[in-house]
């Protein structure tokens, strides 16, 4: 009875940290969804957004909301740098390349953002619950919750925008085929320009749930690597593929964490992670539910 | 004016398939050569053959080997690390691994050791390969970092790869081949250069085999290699094995000649990107390539953390940090945009330049 | 050269009713011909036919529902591509399919990979065996190379090369593997008049000189007619006309589904 | 370039009302352009062409004679090649375009339909069709009737709506391409080998459709074609590209005619259309430039 | 002109930047502004000047290397190296042997390094992890009045799961078989910033106390999530890697009563602190106002003062103001640092008082447990030894096996 209380319990907080990599997993999808790139500097972006927030709070001692406003142009900004000096440049180019560049972008952020908001570690409160219900002997981390239903929200919201107007089908055409999509009248600019920011968006709110646990510092950059398996089982172009995917891997991990790790020394979570992403691509190579890969002589 | 071909005709298909058809290239090898063997430990300090040359040299090494499994058979790897840290441990278990035959007591040669190494990787390469059969792409990172994950887990969980070793640290008994220790800065250079040199070369040639351009065939397009009769899976394990054994070897002479010791982590996730790094930046599918970009990767850095110290601005070592990290950022983008299949390419581009030099085209 | 286990006259390769489909979509429905040792086969049919689909079926990268493929007098199951490759099937693809980061030489020289043995050391260290090996065949495919009068960019990667020509280094490619069977799918697809001729050229030379069995799908019904010996005319994925090139032209079926009131 | 006043004249006499007052209007010129890829590689040397309002060019020449560089350089996706037009300038109905990009050319009207497909294969037919509506303001309705009429022009497509353009057959990517171009209301139509790996009857059928568009809507049509006999048949105005230079222009009627074109471009030798099995091993190869 | 004046080059591998910057910039400020201070106050060290150069190398282990090996030789070379990163001082362990220069690992590095006829290079100066863990411990017992009522207690071991985490596996396992308390063991996975898993196991587990070996971000979440389950604070006891202001003001409210060890008093009050503020504050100098005081940054100030005082002994024996790195060593393993040491030096009360010899690089060295209050750690312990009947074994055994891999012959003493 109680190891099963103890099972839901892990299970729950599985989802729920499954919920919040998916918020920074969201990220990965759109920037590959609209353009092929497997997006390096998400991490980055998400760090760097939360950076901003907590220094320009700090800076200007407003209230976190005007932070935010701001922040939010800080992003539009990047996106369009990023545009015009990196990816304008290298329209048509294979993805592996366009992913090179965004590694530079990656190294840019790190550097600017430490040079402007430092490295030390910043508190970042904007009054996110904080506790752990106890709902019959199951704990329920409240932030978690909170990131939980905020990811859903925002994967509703994407899924729709993406899918019911014409730019979603827009944003598919560029991924496959760059040079078509401009003979056909789509600005690789605009495209572009909406998608990182957007985006940096999603990393901003990332940024503020993951920091408000553990603070802004630069190991925030590094949970890009949990999103990873996250981006690979749902399938690298499908916003839902990203909540979905979130949710199998952190069950996934917690429960082997908890009831394989003990047995082979601890520490699993990591490498199994990606295992499991890997079993489930082994049936499906586009993951759940990416885009067909297109086989055709 | 001084690099044209012209003149120089190939009587024989042999000349023509020689790694460096034109006078002046094998010329110019040579002289690198020249400099690399003899010049570099004649002229330079301490600093630059064991801080700067040394670990350039592997990491190329390992850049080749990624390169073969990346650039030439266009499966994407993050795994190197992991594949680096099993020739590392590998090595170290050979190395203190004392057998007693007829009563004649002793260990492993050092060369054999390192090569051993190479193979034990080569295994765990071909057995996390198995996926890209069904996995392609981006999506094929994923086993490669189930890979470089569960490697780094393994010799951090199981004590026997460390002897037993309270940290899990590892420390390399010294550099001895027949008596000889390789232990000043300039003799383990040479050590760990004749390494490469040979490897490299052993590469250069298997690309440009049959194998070679089965794998380049698979990475080109998988299904056409395929229907004009590459089998995929011997063609992509092949470059799995050959890849990590590259990745191996770097991975001991990494732990034995340059640093002496090694904890898991110094194969972590990092250092498999920065390799990957290399190759891009480099020239996918280009020997030269890996090395030029192990230079980049590696050395860049470095050079810029120096630049203002240099010219006596001094702002404290953290700005300092922060704008190596942005210079080199942007120029990463630079670089990409000026010529995007990697500075190899901009060299070759350079040549032609050269060789139609001065009409413009 | 793939040993000659038929001679002359004979059925190379026969195929039973096969069907293939596509959930919903029936690419192929019951079909049933063959092509005889050395002849010039001809698949022609309106786009969408299933004239693609049939060389895919016969090189085994699609596998029909139903139906078999005998090729060379034994019933053949399921079969892997490079298996099919193995038995001295080649082809040419519609859309081109070469390998667009090699220069042309590597392109042709790939097809001789079924014929080059020398394992992973003696390739290291390119010596003896290996290099003796490799320049062997690299005088094979110059001549190929030489045939097809594309001496001139030889070491141009293919990517950049114009489309006819990369048909033509493609056909290099297919010519290297020897085969017995050689399939081409619209290798004259955007070339003007004059290449179109050279192309012709080229393929009688071969199945004449090498006697290769060729099967070859073409919307040009000039090309079609002079040169085919016999014609196959496939439509929505069945067959709706076979036999001498003059009987399909005058065919009142294949004159409303394909040909159209033009000709 | 009188010839091509005589070209303007007899398009004049078979074209629709609503062309004629456009004829007026500035033609598009591409004025003596060199174009470079990769920096080193010349491709074009210096090529000039004209393209009169409501008219119907064709550009002919062998393989690698630069038809696909000549339309990337004017749709101007020549960038995302790494190529660039050196010298000359290009112009659409008086103004330099040389430095706009390609989806602005597309709200001016100018579209290009590429080479070898270039279908957007994650996308089903009916997808790819939509996005050549992409810079149309109009809503569903006016997209659905569109999309008609594409329709109607391949029934083929209709069939396969919901099939992944990748999936589809060569051919049938082919009608998606020409079909996309005609979904964004063109002025200029810039089409690039429309007839590769199509049946006959379609072939005939693509450019039945041209004639149509240009004589109903006056559309303009730059069309590179590989199919002389049939891309003179239609056109009003032709020009023969021979590696990088325009070795030869004149009215699609003149050219016709012009014993040279007859026998390299037409196969018409002075005996008639000889079969391809007599075709010599040696032929006397004509050139123009040597 | 080097050799005009008397100088004293100490090159100071930082990191500033990167995953550990927290924790590297509070460490590196302490150092720098304490030779500053030693500069401006006493025009160097007896009339030396004190050359301290920072190097960058964000906690990565082969720009460490490259860092040591860019200014090893520089200013008639440099006299003592401290990096602050298991990693790096386990790259530098022989090169350090073959150049001749110590290298000062207080508080962290391998553990059986305080072995000088093995290590004859390497000073840990302070009692090693082993020697914490024992400590740890018998705090522990003196909570729940005596040793051997550990009996039927459970202790979880929190670590990070790399080398430096898992140095104290091997003697926590000794200690629950000599005491028969039970010891959990929880690694957290590199770099610990999700640690889910791990607190809803301990919170099954129900442990009595729970011992925390952790650094960087991993403290934080830990603390955090340790208050999430609800576990007293006061139970909670960090190694001195996992009690820094760094670690405890991120987890806010969660941090209160938490617990760690330490061997170097947080605070200002102490002569050294306040000097630094007057002499290089108050003149606008120095690299970090706000980290002054905290537990890394006098922690850092201490080290130096050890440094000081090596340097101090060994001027005295060869008479000569510019030192070099072999006469360092012979200073380090013969200081005192005692009462009066101290005194002189303005650390008394701040640090233990140890007597390194050749033999011994550890000299004795006690630690204390410190306590967050929400606004300032505060000690909360008398001084503790370490069990050395226990520690000192294991660590010569270690030694040995390094000695026999490396084919070496131990130093003499002698
Ligand atoms: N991206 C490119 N990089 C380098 N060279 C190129 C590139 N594209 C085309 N070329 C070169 O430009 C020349 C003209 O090519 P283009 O495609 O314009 O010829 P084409 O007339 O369209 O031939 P085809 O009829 O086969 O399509 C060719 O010689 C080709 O080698
Ligand atoms: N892999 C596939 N998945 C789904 N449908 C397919 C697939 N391959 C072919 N088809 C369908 O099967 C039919 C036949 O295709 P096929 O390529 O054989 O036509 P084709 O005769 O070659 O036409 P074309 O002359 O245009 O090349 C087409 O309608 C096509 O859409
Ligand atoms: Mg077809
Ligand atoms: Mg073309």
């Amino acid at each position: 009875m109680l190891d099963f209380l103890f099972f839901v319990e892990v299970l729950l907080s599985g989802l729920l940290t499954g919920a919040l990599y998916s918020l920074v997993a969201l990220g990965f999808v759109l920037i590959f969804k609209a353009s092929g790139v497997f997006n390096f500097a998400q991490g980055a972006m998400m760090l760097f957004a939360a950076l901003s927030l907590v220094g320009v709070q700090e800076m200007l001692g407003v209230h976190w909301t005007i932070a935010f406003i701001i922040t939010v142009g800080i992003m539009i900004a990047l996106a369009w740098c990023v545009e015009k000096f990196v990816l304008g440049k290298l329209v048509n180019q294979e993805p592996i390349i366009l992913f090179m560049a965004t590694i530079g972008v990656t190294f840019f952020l790190d550097g600017f953002g430490q040079t402007i908001w430092g490295s030390d570690i910043k508190i970042l409160d904007i009054g996110l619950p904080n506790g752990a219900f106890d709902v019959g002997g199951v704990f329920i981390d409240q932030l978690e919750l909170v990131a939980g239903l905020t990811a859903g929200a925002l994967v509703i919201i994407l899924a729709i925008f993406f899918n019911k107007t014409k730019i979603g089908r827009a944003l598919r055409a560029v991924a496959d085929d760059h040079q078509a999509a401009m003979s056909v009248g789509i600005s690789l600019r605009y495209i572009w320009i909406v998608v990182w920011t957007v985006a940096g968006l999603v990393g901003l709110v990332a940024g503020i749930m993951w920091g408000s646990k553990l603070g802004v510092q630069f190991s925030l950059s590094l949970i890009a690597l949990k999103a990873l398996p996250v981006l690979m089982l749902g399938g690298f172009t499908s916003i839902p593929g990203a909540i979905v995917g979130g949710l199998i891997i952190g069950a996934g991990e917690k429960l082997a964490e908890i009831y394989v790790g003990d047995l082979v020394g601890g520490a699993i979570e990591n490498w199994f992670a990606y295992m499991l992403a890997m079993v489930f691509l082994l049936f499906r190579p586009q993951g759940l539910f990416g885009e067909k890969i297109i086989e055709r002589v | 004016m001084f690099y044209r071909e012209a003149g120089q005709f190939k009587s024989s298909y042999k000349e023509d398939q020689a790694i460096f058809p034109i006078l002046q290239d094998r010329i110019g090898m040579g002289i690198i050569l020249l400099i690399a063997f003899v010049g570099i430990p004649l002229f330079t300090g301490d600093y630059f053959i064991g801080a700067i040359m040394t670990p350039f040299l592997i990491l190329a090494l390992a850049a080749i080997g990624l390169n073969i499994l990346t650039g030439y058979a266009g499966q994407i790897s993050l795994g190197t690390g992991g594949f680096m840290a099993v020739g590392a441990f590998a090595a170290y278990k050979f190395a203190t691994f004392t057998f007693t035959f007829g009563g004649f007591e002793g260990t492993m040669p050092l060369v054999i050791t390192i090569l051993l190494s190479g193979v034990m990787a080569a295994l765990v390469g071909i057995m996390f390969g198995i996926p890209s059969l069904r996995i392609k792409g981006f999506y094929l990172a994923v086993a490669t970092l189930a890979a470089q994950f569960f490697i780094e887990w393994v010799f951090i969980k199981v004590g026997w790869f460390t002897n037993y070793s309270p940290s899990g640290v590892i420390t390399a008994p010294p550099l001895i081949i027949m008596g000889y220790e390789f232990d000043t800065a300039a003799e383990k250079y040479l050590f760990t250069l004749t390494f490469v040199a040979i490897l490299a070369l052993a590469a250069k040639n298997l690309v440009r085999s049959h194998i070679g351009r089965g794998w380049m065939a698979i990475r080109d397009m998988d299904i056409a290699a395929e229907i004009i009769g590459f089998k995929p899976l011997q063609t992509k394990l092949s470059a799995f094995a050959v890849s990590s054994f590259f990745c191996g070897v770097a991975g001991a002479l990494w732990a034995f000649v340059h640093l002496g010791t090694v904890e898991p982590e110094a194969f972590g996730i990092n250092r498999s990107f920065a390799i990957l790094f290399m190759v891009i930046i480099g020239g996918m599918g280009s020997i030269l390539g890996s090395f030029i970009g192990a230079a980049f990767i590696m050395l860049l850095p470095i050079f810029l953390n120096n630049v203002p110290p240099m010219i006596g601005w001094n702002i404290g070592v953290d700005m300092v940090a922060h704008l190596e990290f942005m210079v080199f950022g942007v120029l990463i983008i630079f670089f990409l945009i000026v010529e995007p299949h990697g500075l190899a390419r901009l060299w070759t581009i350079g040549k032609e330049k050269l060789r139609t030099w001065p009409f413009p085209y | 050269m793939t040993e000659q286990t038929v001679n002359p006259g004979e059925v190379l390769l026969e195929v039973e009713d096969i069907s293939l489909s596509f959930g919903a979509v029936r690419a192929i429905s019951d079909v049933s011909f063959d092509i005889k040792k050395g002849e010039i086969r001809a698949i022609i049919g309106p786009n969408g036919a299933g004239k693609t689909s049939m060389l895919n079926c016969i090189n085994g990268f699609y596998h029909p529902q139903q139906g078999t493929i005998t090729y060379k007098g034994q019933k053949r199951s399921q079969m892997k591509p490079y298996e099919a490759a193995a038995q001295g099937i080649a082809r040419t693809f519609q859309n081109v399919a070469l390998f667009r980061g090699m220069t042309t030489l590597d392109n042709i020289m790939t097809g001789r990979n079924l014929k080059m043995k020398s394992g992973l050391f003696s390739s290291m260290l390119w010596w003896g065996s290996a290099q003796k090996e490799e320049l062997e065949h690299r005088r094979y495919v110059e001549d190929i190379i030489d045939f097809l009068e594309i001496e001139a960019i030889r070491k141009t990667p293919v990517g950049r090369l114009p489309y006819g020509l990369q048909k033509r280094v493609e056909l290099g490619r297919a010519l290297a593997a020897e085969p017995e069977l050689l399939l081409l799918d619209e290798p004259m697809a955007g070339m003007n008049l004059e290449e179109k001729e050279d192309m012709c050229r080229f393929i009688l030379d071969v199945n004449d000189e090498f006697g290769t069995t060729i099967c070859l799908i073409e919307h040009d019904m000039g090309v079609v007619m002079d040169i085919s010996d016999r014609v196959m005319v496939l439509d929505y994925g069945g067959k709706i006309g076979d036999g001498l090139p003059e009987e399909v032209r005058s065919n009142q079926k294949v004159i409303d589904a394909y040909l159209g009131g033009g000709h | 370039m009188n010839q091509l006043a005589a070209a303007k004249l007899d398009s004049k006499t078979d074209k629709g009302s609503l062309a004629n007052e456009r004829v007026k209007q500035s033609p598009s010129q591409v004025n003596n352009i060199e174009v470079i890829y990769d920096h080193v590689i010349l491709v074009l040397k210096g090529v000039s062409l004209e393209v009169p309002e409501g008219s119907i060019v064709s550009i002919l020449g062998a393989n690698g004679a630069g038809k696909t560089t000549s339309l990337k350089a004017i749709s101007n996706l020549l960038r995302s090649e790494r190529g660039e037009v050196t010298k000359g300038s290009i112009e659409y109905r008086g103004n330099n375009i040389t430095e706009k990009s390609p989806a602005e050319l597309v709200t001016e009207g100018v579209v290009q339909v590429m080479e070898g497909r270039h279908c957007f294969e994650h996308l089903t037919v009916e997808e790819n069709l939509m996005t050549g509506a992409y810079t149309r303001k109009g809503g569903k309705a006016m997209i659905n009737k569109e999309l008609e009429k594409v329709y109607h022009y391949f029934p083929r497509l209709k069939e396969r709506r919901t099939s992944l353009a990748g999936y589809i057959s060569g051919g049938e990517q082919q009608m998606v391409a020409v079909g996309r171009a005609l979904m964004a209301e063109p002025n200029l139509i810039l089409l690039d080998e429309p007839s590769m790996g199509l049946a006959p009857q379609l072939v005939e059928e693509i450019f039945e459709i041209v004639k149509r568009l240009n004589e109903e809507t006056g559309v303009s049509f730059l069309v590179a074609e590989q199919n002389a006999t049939i891309a003179l048949k239609y056109a009003h105005y032709g020009y023969i590209l021979e590696n990088g230079r325009v070795v030869m222009d004149g009215a699609a009627k003149d050219l016709s005619n012009n014993e040279d074109v007859k026998e390299f471009y037409l196969g018409l030798g002075g005996d008639g259309r000889k079969s391809f099995r007599d075709v010599k091993h040696y032929r006397r190869r004509k050139r123009w430039l040597a | 002109p080097a050799f005009a004046e008397d100088t004293l080059y100490l090159p100071k591998l930082v990191y500033r930047t990167g995953p550990f910057a927290p924790g590297g910039v509070p460490t590196a400020n302490g150092a720098v502004d304490y030779w500053a201070m030693i500069n401006e106050r006493d025009g160097g060290v007896n009339g030396a000047k004190v050359i301290v150069e920072e190097c960058e190398f964000g906690y990565n282990t082969d720009r460490g290397v490259e860092c040591y090996e860019r200014t090893k030789n520089k200013n008639n070379g440099a006299l003592i190296y401290q990096p602050y990163s298991t990693g790096v001082t386990y790259a530098l362990a022989d090169r350090t042997r073959t150049d001749k220069i110590p290298l000062m690992t207080m508080g962290y590095g391998r553990a059986d390094a305080g072995i000088g006829t093995a290590f004859p290079w390497v000073f840990p100066l302070m009692t090693n992890y082993w020697g914490q863990a024992t400590g740890i411990v018998k705090y522990i017992g003196d909570q729940i009045g005596g040793l051997d009522n550990l009996k039927d207690k459970t202790i979880a071991l929190v670590y990070l799961d790399i080398a430096y985490g898992k140095e104290s596996i091997p003697i926590m396992e000794t200690l629950s078989e000599k005491f028969g308390f039970t010891l959990k063991q929880y690694p957290v996975v590199f770099p610990g910033i999700e640690q889910k898993a791990t607190w809803l196991q301990i919170r099954r587990a129900k442990p009595d106390y729970i011992v925390m070996w952790g650094w960087g971000a991993m403290n934080a979440t830990a603390i955090k999530e340790a208050a999430k389950i609800r576990f007293p604070a006061e139970n909670f006891i960090g190694n001195w890697w996992s009690g820094a202001e760094q670690d405890t003001v991120p987890a806010g409210d969660a941090a209160v009563g938490y617990k760690s060890a330490t061997f170097s008093a947080a605070g200002k009050e102490f002569p050294v602190i306040k000097d630094i503020m007057t002499h290089v504050y108050g003149k606008g100098n120095g690299s970090g106002e706000e980290n002054v005081g905290q537990v890394l940054y006098n922690r850092a100030v201490l080290t130096q003062v050890f440094i000081h005082a090596g340097i101090l002994t060994a001027q005295e024996k060869y008479g000569v103001k510019a030192i070099t790195s072999e006469q360092l060593r012979w200073g380090l393993e013969n200081m005192k640092m005692d009462a009066a040491m101290a005194e002189k030096l303005g650390v008394a009360g701040m640090g233990p008082s140890i007597s390194p010899t050749c033999e011994d690089h550890i000299g004795g060295g006690e630690f204390q447990i410190q306590q967050w209050d929400g606004k300032k750690w505060n000690i909360v312990s008398d001084k503790i030894t370490p069990m050395n009947e226990l520690v000192l074994p294991a660590m010569k055994e270690s030694a040995e096996n390094y000695l026999k891999e490396k084919g070496l012959e131990p130093a003499s003493c002698s």
